[in-house]
């Protein structure tokens, strides 16, 4: 079943105002195209949840899109603060986001926990902390202490999470959705797995038969994904393994944008609002930064060892 | 002789600090910037068998630019072995595996808590922090936690405003309540004035060295709360020739380590 | 450090009698070589863990090594009836091991909470079944029956199990232990790593930069390995992908040997304690079988796509 | 008008009875033998979208030769993906998206209850059977469990001797009351001489159709309870030409499916 479709399409199709939405990602491959197309189709009401947040739900939050996100961390890194976040916690612009927290250990947990119907799991973190001691909209059920029934010992049990739609940027996927992926994972996999239903978006979509190849690399399955979108670049300003490198220039030109409100509606005018795609907003880099930063940005050359699977 | 040069400036001491306190064959979570060079001294000098991983999923990576993140490119090709956040903060920290694990944060206190959360209250903030993200599980997990801190009477604090990742929680005993390892914990606070150190007993933070340029009473000054002075209280040994050479030559030719200084650490 | 040994020292220096052992394998990769090395160096009392186990567990309950084995399955499949196990526990022949039961499902998971450090977690299956109402050396640990703190549904935990060493085959591993595997995985990944230390049997030991090239398929690291043994055709009559084919013919023969108490004790004479490592029992298989069979084992030719890491 | 060819053996027509309980967009998992080849039978007629999957790791493979176990190589080359157990029985299986799956067992009660433990008392066997591996959380979480038994008053029981994988456990309502999805469960008991339903009040296997060649009489004699019959119970299609022919020349030219015949499906 041939599932390939524009990103438009796929975010109208199937992110409606109100969705749970895992979106995947950690600085490699966020799928930057989708948060853009969410941006221009102004979707709202969303829940959003990944571990280690960036720019990408800076972005989503600063144009009003998020109403919850389940989080452990949003910063712009190296780049400096994340004003857009900022701003709806500390002045309520374009209004305050619901917010609750966990850590880098127990929500990529939750979340493997989801893809492998699990109802809840422990973990050790987040005990003796004030992450503990803050509830927002998951109250009670955000998390729960028991006395262990094997040893007694104080045991921290965090629930699934079950996302409607996963996003996810990877090297390579097949027309059905079968979707490869190699170098730094994140909670990628484990993102889209516990989702309902997934949209990946790929660098370059290929046969079947050349998934057939390598079937250890794929970390999604065809049944779970909705939409295949080919979208070379799809996640730059991020990066993706074998294909090209972080963009600091255009990170820093997003942070320094977003430090005002002016500078962010501009910034989202300039690179959203005013390309109608990915193909656009490559065109417009390309015009304003010229090919040959495009060019640089291209990853070197790199090339791993073949291996066999016959008998 | 060990040789001392001295064109060093307070964020090579600071990293050759956190270098001192990794041992051979210690497995290593870091971040970027002090952690990464502290652990790559350490590496490069007394260590060789370091290991080092990152939360994103790399595992002993052999980068060939300073990352700039946990997740940066660089830390792709040539690793020991990539995986996500589960495999390392799951399969290798929650596991045990993990010796030593580097911290920073807008507020530390006296038992070692961290804040990275909020200054202020939590609902309405005078400042929004980015969060845990890995801090609160390498503060829970490691066997050795090494905190980073700037040296003045609002960064180090009596009690923090939000305890994003535990240190010593409210003092003896209280890890184990909580079912945390009670050995693990906060093992040394280096700021730019001093390395602080844990008492076993009270596991309040005490003055180990005060770096050269300072003093006892400028360090006791500078901290919010009584601060125990050690009996063997003594200057913190310079950067010595081989680290600084390392950290130079080897680990941060363009010396971005600079940009410390612009944060305050001088 | 360079942890390359025979496979006589790794087991002779790593298992001790009495030990916890998960043993890896899914007809894929078992790792034969070093079951018969615990055969011939007649170790005792071990405790053995495995999901789907087949004829490398059953020769090694014939064989007298083992006294308590955590299972869900025992067949010979195809070949037929796992003999020396049925007489384990019907005769006592040579000793009636102690059997504590999960199934496919809750035994991968028991051991991937050993692997991420969990100290148990909720599994779907075996309730209302017969397997909960048997218990033997786990006792009241076996499992727990709880109301979900969340809901209140009826929920059942299982623990985590750490084996103190794990034995895996893999296609090929550094040195120092950096294990990479394709191919159908089994409980492989998690069982070695729910492991406090690892024994690695590899087809081929490459160098720590081929690792490097292509990390996403590194399964174990390093520091967890306590042995490296290069030991080529190890899984035999198992089978490793890219390697070689199931040898059906010896399959069967084993099959046959086993189906009584002389039989199966012939044939530890002939291929067990008759030859004093790997290369002897190939030499052996050579001659008995011919060189014809033995090369028609090797696996055809197979390639898959490079890909790269680089930025 | 459809062709049925007369020259089939009962594990041709055990085999298409299978297939036509698949729909299309099925995810099945299978073992090897009658699972493999009723699903392929279906794949190949009415349902070309139904996936395949072995508990082994291997999903929608496109093995070359017939698997003999599913762990075989043959289902690595080609697979879309390959995992572990992990990714089968917890990912794709436990998280609720398996549909069908195929079980045997040496003895099946009426509920659709299974046992491949043991016969006899659990400590002092009569026979050690095999266990559960994959069969109990098949059973307790695929949406339509296929069944395949032979069809005696020894195979067929009253109450199993050890219920390793749950049917309707002991009746309405139980599997709700250990937490398993109440519309999950026995589907169809596929024997040599009849196809079981499981009745949706009582949850009772019950005669929905008998083979060519048995009578309702000679099924109810050779079942060890008191059988129900359908109202509209009647003869079992004889495998049809496309589905022989898919069989023979595709799936399986060297009709290996002839050892069941040696295995008492006649």
């Amino acid at each position: 079943m041939n599932k390939v479709m524009s990103m438009k399409e796929a975010i109208e199709t199937h992110v409606n105002d109100g969705a749970f939405l895992y979106i995947g990602g950690y600085i490699a491959r966020p799928p930057f195209s989708a948060i853009h197309e969410i941006v221009r189709q102004k979707k709202r009401d969303l829940t959003v949840v990944r571990s280690n947040a960036a720019d990408g739900f800076d972005m989503l939050i600063g144009a009003g899109c998020v109403k919850c996100f389940i989080a452990t961390f949003l910063s712009l890194g190296f780049y400096g603060l994340a004003r857009c976040y900022r701003r709806s916690i500390e002045s309520g612009i374009p209004h305050k986001i619901e917010l609750e927290e966990y850590s880098n250990l127990s929500l990529p947990m939750m979340l493997m926990a989801g893809a492998l119907g699990m109802p809840f799991l422990p973990t050790k973190d987040m005990v003796g902390t004030d992450l503990l001691n803050v509830k927002s909209f998951m109250g009670d059920n955000k998390y729960k202490m028991i006395e262990s029934p094997f040893d007694g010992s104080p045991t921290l049990l965090v629930p699934a999470l079950r996302p409607e739609v996963g996003i996810i940027h990877v090297q390579q996927a097949d027309e059905n959705g079968n979707a490869q992926m190699w170098g730094i994972g994140g909670d990628c996999q484990w993102g889209a797995n516990a989702s309902d239903k997934v949209i990946i978006s790929c660098e370059r979509i290929v046969s079947r038969d050349v998934i057939g190849l390598d079937p250890s690399r794929t970390i999604v399955p065809d049944f779970k994904v909705v939409a295949v979108v080919e979208e070379p670049f799809g996640a730059h300003p991020g990066y993706t393994p074998g294909f090209y490198d972080v963009d600091f220039v255009f990170g820093s030109h997003y942070q320094q944008a977003s430090n005002t409100v002016e500078g962010f509606e501009a910034f989202l005018d300039e690179w959203v609002f005013g390309t109608a795609d990915r193909i656009e907003y490559i065109q417009r880099y390309i015009e304003k930064y010229g090919y040959g930063q495009f060019k640089n940005l291209e990853a070197g050359f790199g090339f791993s060892p073949p291996v066999s699977y016959e008998y | 002789m060990t040789e001392h040069p001295n064109d060093y400036i307070k964020p090579e001491l600071m990293a050759c600090c956190g270098a001192r306190e990794i041992n051979d064959k210690d497995r290593v979570i870091v971040g970027t910037g002090f952690p990464t060079m502290a652990a790559n001294i350490a590496k490069h000098t007394h260590a060789p068998n370091a290991m080092m991983m990152q939360e994103s999923g790399s595992y002993d990576a052999i980068p060939r630019r300073p990352a700039l993140s946990v997740g940066d490119p660089c830390l792709n090709p040539g690793a020991a072995m990539i995986g996500g956040l589960v495999e390392i903060m799951g399969m290798f920290l929650q596991r045990g595996w993990v010796d030593v694990g580097f911290l920073s944060g807008s507020q530390v206190d006296k038992f070692g808590n961290i804040n990275t959360t909020v200054i202020g209250n939590y609902d309405n903030p005078k400042s929004r922090l980015p969060g845990s993200g890995g801090a609160n599980p390498i503060g829970s997990l490691v066997k050795r936690v090494l905190i980073i801190a700037l040296h003045d009477t609002r960064r180090l604090a009596e009690k923090v405003d939000f305890i994003t990742t535990p240190g010593y929680i409210d003092g003896p005993g209280a890890r184990k309540k909580w079912g945390l390892e009670e050995d693990n914990g906060p093992w040394a606070l280096i700021t730019n004035k001093a390395v602080l150190r844990f008492d076993n007993e009270t596991k309040e933070a005490y003055l180990a060295t005060y770096h050269p340029g300072t003093s006892v009473d400028e360090v006791v000054k500078s901290t919010p709360w009584d601060l125990k002075v050690s009996d063997d209280v003594h200057e913190t040994e310079p950067p010595r020739a081989d680290e600084i050479r390392v950290l130079r030559e080897v680990l941060d030719p363009n010396r971005m380590i600079k940009i410390y200084e612009g944060r305050g650490y001088v």
